[in-house]
């Protein structure tokens, strides 16, 4: 039992909540893609900008000496949510709406979107240096080890209060954005857009607006997203920008501009690479003495070795992209 | 247009004669060297990009393969590995190998057998699972040994610029794998999938010790052309040395480079580019058209991949050390992005000036960061608040924000590149 | 068989998903000939036509051509033994001019390959000028020299649709397979068009396989007339049989719009 | 007093103008046709109309409103609606949610008026579950009028509505849009389907070069020698 | 005359965070150069650094622009072992420059080729992983499950403790590899739960912290013990500091001698942090260096390996950490000197190496204080 136990933490729980930080990454950037027709390589850093956003609203919560039950984190991120949108919708203005109105085309935008990335890597580093914050400096993050000596097992249970609040989070957006994007009007709207912007326009869509919506939504979950990773782990200025491939690749398999989609590629990921590394041996060892001679357990018995672990999300990519070209929820592409 | 591009050229002419006069010639030869073999792939993503409209974010692994095969073909033999039972087991890894593909070879075709449908796709996995037991079975134990006898195999101490090449054909023949399994992919799929490749190739350099050192680095990799070090022994002078060996590659880069842009400029300007830009427009027409789409954007994916493959091998000759792990997509990949839509994608001196310009801003932002810091610093301790703290690491981080606003100042005024892709009727010939 | 059989199709079926949009279709046409191919919308003309010409592969059939099976095979090798096709919704280079679209149609053309252009280059600029004045020739003859150096992506519907049916002339092709050229064509060059097509086919021997709703045009023109409805053929004939078929008429026809 | 009226309209995408004064009023009760060449800028005149390029001179007056150069998003609670050439449907959504799409700017129910486009278009109720994207040429097109018709526009504009349509459609097509005319609706289409659309049209406007050539009701044009000749087909 | 030497590190990257202090542990050296006199007959000793990001390419071209623009005498650094290699083949050799580095470790260093030209003022990992291997054996820990970062620096390190700990009869239930900058490192501790005791051999600011945070979180292991990699109060950020009391530790040192005592206070009246990783390190290159310029007699590069050797090593008049005026004067007077420094003897062996301390540092309330010197 303590094997399964341990499967239970090392492959679900790992595997859940990396692949909820995927999905809410990968929502966003499928979004964008699919309204604004172009891979937003900023998303990453705007997910850590979100994260110090976050951040710099709890220390002040803080120091007016607001205590909350639970982590002054996920009290704030309301609020951060709104402020990472309005920062969203600034960046469009003021870098991708110049380049739309000139008919650029989506491979520019690609690039203008590594500019923006690199501006806020420079002035994240500015302003916050390069050290490592934590949500959890003056409050202590919760760990919930639940004894399973109930079912026979030696090893606890182990979940963190950011983990599941993650989970659930992730929940709610997917529920949410479902009832958004098929019942709302403007969920439709999104939708005629980012299949033919053109007739969009001429059926009387405020193409503008919907715009700001797809800022709006990816922006503010991209808030979401960083700030439970920084809750999860640690804050720092690359915080997210190390896990943009992942994220791509996330939205990608799912196919591009299927909300849908980056939700199913954001767990296939998460659990592929939890699942690649796992050591198979730990869970067999039971067997151990059922086992004839000649059949010993090696030591390790992971699929590849952990230093191949991006490797086999990549790969699970290509092959899923061999037998389902647009992804599996048969994205668009320009 | 002519006048805009001449214009352009003169500015990072001017550009490049700035960077010498402040920051010496030696310095600045060192980088126009490094930013013409950036050049090179830079043009190799035009082609494929530029002309072929295939979204090749694949470029660090190709680089990779370059960097490797310059360093395998140049560096000097290892005789305590040619000398052990090393180059035996790999011989009888690579027959394994060979077996393997075989393997997977007669299973893919065995429908010509009559085994279809489920079948065949059982056999084709079952082939790939035994070639890879059997392929493993003989390359571990002989990784093993080698690492531990004789660290690595080693180089063949051939001439490096044997290794440049080495490194084309390297790139192609894994391009030519690479595109079979991928080219039917569209845009930003293809992109992707690149990148995980490139990815796995980096997995793979990084983590295959026995052949490359991996992550422990291969230095000092060889010079096609004398060092600073022989003219020196020549009794020539610091600087004069540094010079002339300096001055001695960069006339070597450059003439690869002017060879090859000589070729694929006569090539796009003819039927060849035409039909090229014909696929990247519309593949279904042009298939209709007689146009073997498939072929053709793998002649081009590999053609590509070759100057990208030649471009990483000459920067690596360059630097002397082989370090798989400061291949980042982000200055390596993304980079080279920036300057061919910068520059202008589809045409190559948009593509030229893209990279030596951008290769330039890069390289000139810490120094032009860090000035403009002391300069705020000695305004903010004028001003009473104090000079800015940790000024070397702010200003260090700082030249990504200088390159980021660079793309995008230049983008806001050349959307389609400074140097855009022509498109209209070109000139009778 | 006693005719001459360019394209033979037996037995071809298409299902997109649960939609048969060709179900067991049958059909032939003969060399030398202008056959004409009409149905109702979603009939599935245009499905069999992309089986024909290699853009699609049937889920079952044969698509004989020339004698030879060639279902499955990709449309580039279909162009090489003689295979011309015409798309419905017009397939332009738009980022090329006009008049490259036309240039770049011709097969072996020795600039397009690298070792010529690199090597051999005067045999490659021999056949660049004749390729640009066929292609000029043609441009003139569809009233577009006005348009000569616009990007395609910038013409009307129309003269892309014009462009489309230049390509044809570009090259000698032994069939040629038009799904709808005429529908937003003016019918003053409508005229010139089909004339055209009617020389082309009589002194230079070409094969027509004609989708078309205008059924003056397809009267003008072809002989024998397919129909199809619901993924199959339900008639062959001359178009005076053919307009004179009730059911036909009830399906496909309808009658004439009365004047407000 | 005219629905909608064009006064020496100039305008084009950029380069040099495409539309050199074109004139057109149409009353409520027309049936405006437009004919012409190939290229002779009868679509730029419709999109000019509908604010997707820039006008340099000349005004555009719908319903007694200044409209030259509005957005679309303004004109189309206006009551204007205008059925594209080409890519006039979209492809990834279903035929259902592709009408909803064409009353987006309506706030009231419009069930009625969704089951009169199945009426009229009785496949599109078969495939109403279907992306548009999988329909025939012809049913996209279909799909394509019962989008602009879901606004309950007062004008509707229409590029070369029968183009790739059967005959039988054709007629069907021509005949829904005598019925929506009757029942208040403007129309200012395009065709090449010419004498058949002239036949019931209540305003002819041949243009050439992106100016007016002749201007008469459709019999008077088609009775025209010179214009049946040069624009007609003989 | 006046000189410029050059600092060499990654003020970007893996060690972003462990960089600034030991750029002002070499700055500080500098200051008191100055202000003792300067350099030379009383020129002014200047420092410039440039960003290597602890990457061996993009070093090649900081150590370029050092010593061919900036014209640097000599250089201290890099830090990161890959730094220091890829910025010394590419610049270094041809130009003939010394290279001091405080923080490169990794055994690779002490066979490069470099014509005598690079040296450390920390000692090899060779060192640090069997000074490592000793202190857990003599801990009564018998098994421990490693971790390291997959470069030259973490390979190599864990290469010697492996090696040593088996040696010493330990068992290494596991060892494994892992990629710097992943945000998530759940599955590689599943593979390491072998033994409740955990080596992680990384850097701070990147995975080491990520590494230690998870693995606490897992409740799987009970002993922490890292490298000198993982010695920064960075470390512990977001960590509850209770959960991780008694954590071990290792870096190069020097015993609690004079020399010590005296950096100690010379840092803290600078407002320094005496304790910070590889800061007395980096003082002792760029004092080292000084001092080698002044027996060199020139701002040249030519013939200061041999004068860095002769500063550095017994026998000769000792000289301590701040006492330049002295060391000066002694030179002046052809007396034969030996700088003992914050860190060490550091009498450099034949291959510019030197045969240091190891001390044992442990978390004591929140922060890595010195235990003392293994040995
Ligand atoms: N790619 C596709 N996916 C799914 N269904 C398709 C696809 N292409 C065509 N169909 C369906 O197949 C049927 C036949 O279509 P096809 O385009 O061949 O008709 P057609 O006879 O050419 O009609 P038209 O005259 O209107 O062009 C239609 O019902 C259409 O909905
Ligand atoms: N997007 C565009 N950019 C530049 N020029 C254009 C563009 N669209 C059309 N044109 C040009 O404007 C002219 C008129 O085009 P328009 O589409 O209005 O023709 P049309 O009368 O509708 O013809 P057709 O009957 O062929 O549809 C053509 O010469 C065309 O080349
Ligand atoms: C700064 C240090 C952590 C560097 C490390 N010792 C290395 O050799 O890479
Ligand atoms: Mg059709
Ligand atoms: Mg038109």
């Amino acid at each position: 039992m303590s094997e399964l136990v341990f499967f239970f933490n090392q492959v679900v729980i790992a595997g859940a909540v990396l692949g909820s930080v995927y999905a809410l990454g990968a929502i966003g950037v499928t979004l964008i893609f699919g309204i604004l027709r172009f891979a937003h390589f900023a998303h990453g850093d705007m997910m850590t900008m979100g994260a110090f956003v976050a951040f710099i609203l709890a220390v002040g919560a803080g120091a007016l000496g607001i205590q909350t039950p639970i982590a002054t984190g996920f009290i704030v991120l309301p609020l951060a949510m709104v402020i990472a949108a309005v920062l969203a919708l600034g960046i469009d203005k003021g870098f991708y709406a110049p380049l739309r109105r000139r008919g650029a085309r989506p491979v520019t935008l690609l690039i203008a979107s590594i500019g923006v990335t690199l501006m806020i890597q420079g002035l994240l580093r500015l302003f916050f240096g390069t050290g490592t914050y934590s949500f959890f400096d003056t409050q202590p993050k919760t760990i919930f080890r639940i004894d399973t000596s109930a079912i026979g097992s030696t090893r606890p249970l182990v979940v963190t209060e950011p983990q599941i609040m993650l989970i659930l989070l992730t929940i709610v957006v997917v529920v949410a954005l479902h009832f958004f994007l098929t019942r709302s009007r403007l969920g439709k709207a999104m939708r005629a857009m980012a299949d033919n912007p053109d007739l969009a326009q001429v059926s009387g869509i405020n193409t503008q607006l919907v715009v700001r919506v797809t800022w709006i939504i990816a922006g503010s979950l991209a808030c979401a997203a960083g700030t439970m990773l920084a809750l999860d782990v640690t804050l720092k200025p690359d915080l997210a920008f190390n896990i943009l491939l992942p994220i791509f690749a996330a939205a990608i398999v799912g196919g591009l501009g299927q909300a849908y989609g980056a939700i199913a590629g954001g767990f296939l990921i998460g659990f592929a690479e939890t699942l690649a590394v796992f050591n198979w041996t730990l869970v067999l060892r039971p067997l151990r003495d059922v086992l004839p001679e000649w059949l010993e357990l090696p030591n390790n018995l992971a699929l590849v070795p952990t230093e191949y672990k991006l490797t086999v999300a990549f790969v699970i990519l290509v092959i899923t992209l061999l037998v389902r070209p647009t992804g599996i929820f048969k994205g668009a592409s320009t | 247009m002519i006048r805009r591009s001449l214009g352009l050229f003169i500015g990072l002419f001017l550009l490049i004669l700035a960077v010498g006069a402040v920051l010496g010639v030696p310095f600045t030869t060192a980088r126009l060297l490094e930013a013409a073999a950036y050049a090179l792939i830079a043009l190799g993503l035009n082609i494929q990009w530029g002309y072929g409209g295939l979204f090749n974010f694949g470029i660090m692994g190709f680089m990779m393969l370059g960097g490797f095969a310059v360093t395998f073909i140049s560096y000097p033999v290892n005789p305590e590995f040619w000398g052990s039972d090393g180059p035996w087991m790999l011989g009888r890894a690579l027959l394994a190998f060979a077996f393997g593909a075989l393997l997977v070879f007669g299973a893919r075709k065995s429908t010509r057998l009559g085994i279809r449908g489920g079948w065949h796709v059982a056999l084709t996995i079952l082939a790939w699972f035994t070639a890879y037991v059997i392929y493993r079975s003989q390359i571990d134990p002989a990784a093993a040994y080698i690492e531990s006898s004789a660290g690595f195999v080693g180089g063949l101490g051939a001439h490096p610029v044997l290794g440049w090449l080495f490194g084309g054909v390297l790139a192609a023949a894994i391009a030519y794998i690479v595109g079979k399994i991928c080219l039917g992919l569209r845009t930003d799929y293809l992109a992707i999938a690149t990148i995980g490749i490139s990815e796995i190739i980096r997995a793979l350099i990084k983590n295959m010790d026995w052949l490359t050192r991996g992550t422990l680095t291969v230095s000092p990799v060889p010079w096609p052309s004398p060092l600073a070090q022989d003219y020196m022994a020549e009794g020539y002078g610091d600087t004069a040395s540094l010079l002339l060996s300096r001055g001695g590659f960069l006339a070597l880069v450059l003439l690869v480079l002017a060879i090859v842009f000589v070729l694929i400029e006569r090539a796009y300007g003819g039927p060849w580019g035409r039909m090229m830009r014909a696929i990247r427009d519309n593949h279904i027409a042009a298939a209709s058209m007689g146009k073997n789409v498939t072929a053709r954007q793998l002649e081009i994916f590999i053609f590509g991949s070759v100057l990208m493959g030649i471009g990483g091998a000459i920067l690596v000759s360059f630097v002397q050390i082989h370090d798989p792990s400061s291949y980042q997509p982000i200055n390596h990949t993304f980079l080279i992005w920036v300057m061919v839509i910068v520059g202008g994608a589809g045409n190559n001196w948009g593509a030229l000036l893209g990279a030596i310009g951008i290769y330039f801003v890069w390289m000139i932002s810490e120094p032009l960061a860090r000035a403009i810091f002391e300069l705020v610093s000695y305004v903010s301790t004028w001003a009473g608040i104090g000079p800015i703290p940790e000024i070397e690491s702010r200003s260090a981080q700082m030249r990504v924000f200088v390159l980021g606003v660079v793309i995008s100042v230049a983008l806001r005024y050349a959307p389609r590149g400074l140097i855009p892709e022509y498109a209209g009727p070109r000139a009778r010939n | 068989m006693s005719q001459d059989l360019v394209i033979d199709v037996r037995n071809v079926t298409k299902h997109f998903g649960g939609i048969a949009a060709v179900e067991d279709c049958s059909l032939s046409v003969r060399r030398g000939s202008i056959t004409g191919l009409i149905g109702p919308n979603g009939a599935g003309k245009s499905t069999l036509f992309n089986m024909v010409a290699g853009n699609i592969v049937p889920d079952s059939g044969q698509v004989i051509f020339d004698g030879a099976d060639v279902t499955g095979m990709p449309p580039h090798d279909l162009f090489r033994r003689g295979m011309l096709r015409t798309f419905q919704i017009a397939h332009e280079f738009s980022h090329m001019t006009a008049l490259e679209n036309l240039m770049m149609v011709p097969g072996d053309q020795p600039g397009e390959h690298l070792g010529n252009v690199w090597f051999r280059p005067f045999s490659a600029s021999q056949r660049e000028r004749d390729v640009r004045a066929k292609a000029l020739d043609v441009i003139d003859f569809l009233k577009l020299g006005h348009v000569r150096d616009e990007l395609a992506g910038n013409l009307s519907g129309g003269q892309k649709k014009l462009l489309e049916l230049g390509r044809t002339m570009m090259v000698d092709a032994k069939v040629v397979l038009l799904d709808e050229v005429a529908a937003g064509v003016n019918r003053t060059l409508l005229n010139d068009l089909a004339g055209n097509i009617e020389r082309m086919n009589r002194e230079l021997g070409y094969t027509f396989f004609v989708i078309e709703h205008d059924m003056d045009l397809i009267g003008r023109l072809c002989d024998p007339v397919i129909v199809m409805a619901q993924g199959s053929k339900i008639a062959e004939g001359p178009m005076a049989e053919i307009r004179s078929n009730p059911e036909i008429i009830e399906a496909y026809f309808g009658s004439p719009v009365e004047v407000a | 007093m005219a629905v909608i009226e064009l006064k020496h309209v100039v305008g084009g995408y950029g380069g040099a103008p495409i539309l050199n004064g074109v004139d057109m009023s149409i009353e409520k009760s027309d049936i405006g046709v437009i004919v012409g060449p190939n290229g002779a800028g009868k679509s730029t005149t419709l999109k000019a109309i509908f604010g997707l390029l820039q006008v340099t001179g000349g005004s555009i007056v719908f319903d007694g409103e200044d409209i030259t150069n509005a957005q679309p998003d303004r004109l189309v609670p206006l009551g204007l609606s205008f059925v594209p050439q080409e890519k006039n449907v979209f492809t990834t959504m279903s035929v259902e949610e592709n009408l909803e799409m064409g009353a987006f700017v309506r706030r009231d129910d419009f069930s009625q008026t969704m089951q009169w486009v199945y009426h009229m278009f009785p496949v599109l109720a078969e495939k109403r579950r279907q992306p548009a994207g999988e329909l025939s040429g012809g049913q996209r097109q279909m799909v394509a009028m019962g989008r602009a018709l879901m606004s309950n526009p007062k004008l509707l504009m229409l590029d070369e509505p029968s183009a790739g349509l059967s005959p039988r459609y054709v007629i069907e097509i021509f005949e829904t849009i005598v019925n929506v005319n009757k029942e208040g609706v403007g129309i200012l289409m395009v065709e090449q389907n010419a004498r058949q659309a002239l036949a019931f049209a209540s305003r002819g406007f041949v243009l050439a070069n992106g100016q007016n050539r002749f201007t008469g009701t459709g019999a008077e044009l088609i009775a025209d020698p010179e214009v049946a000749r040069s624009f007609l087909g003989g | 005359q006046e000189a410029t030497i050059g600092f060499l590190g990654g003020f970007t990257g893996p060690i972003e965070s462990l960089t600034p202090p030991i750029f002002e542990g070499a700055q500080l050296a500098v200051e008191q150069v100055n202000a003792q006199g300067g350099i030379l007959d009383g020129g002014e000793l200047a420092i410039t650094s440039a960003d290597g990001a602890c990457d061996a390419t993009a070093s090649a071209a900081a150590a370029d622009r050092l010593i061919n623009t900036d014209g640097v005498v000599a250089l201290v650094g890099g830090l990161c072992t890959g730094e220091t290699i890829g910025g010394f083949n590419s610049a270094g050799l041809p130009g003939n420059v010394v290279f001091v580095s405080p923080a490169s470790t990794a055994p690779s260093l002490t066979t490069l080729e470099d014509d005598d030209l690079v040296f450390r003022t920390t000692p090899s990992d060779a060192l640090q992983g069997v000074k490592m291997a000793e202190m857990l054996l003599g801990k009564g820990i018998e098994d421990i499950a490693v971790t390291y970062v997959n470069n030259d620096y973490g390979a190599g390190f864990a290469d010697a403790l492996v090696t040593a700990f088996e040696e010493g009869g330990g068992t290494v239930a596991a060892n494994v590899a892992h990629e710097d900058n992943k945000a998530d490192y759940r599955a590689e501790l599943g593979n390491l739960i072998a033994s409740q005791n955990l080596v992680i051999l990384a850097y701070a600011n990147s995975s080491g912290q990520t590494i230690l945070r998870q693995a606490v979180e897992s409740g799987n292991f009970t002993t922490y013990v890292g490298g000198d990699g993982m010695v920064g109060d960075a470390l512990l950020t977001g960590i509850e500091a209770s959960m991780v009391e008694g954590m071990i530790a290792t870096r190069a040192g020097a015993p609690s001698g004079e020399a010590t005592q005296l950096y100690t206070d010379l840092a803290d009246e600078a407002g320094l942090d005496a304790n910070a990783t590889y800061a007395p390190q980096a003082y002792d290159a760029a004092f080292l260096l000084a001092l080698a310029i002044e027996k060199n007699g020139s701002a040249d590069r030519e013939g200061l390996s041999e004068a860095l050797r002769e500063v550095a090593s017994a026998p000769g008049e000792t000289i301590l950490p701040g006492e330049w005026e002295k060391a000066k004067q002694l030179i002046a007077e052809g007396t034969d000197i030996d700088y003992q420094g914050a860190g060490g003897d550091l009498d450099f062996d034949d291959a510019g190496d030197i045969d240091g301390i190891i001390i044992e540092l442990a978390i004591e309330g929140g922060s890595f204080t010195e235990v003392g010197q293994i040995d």
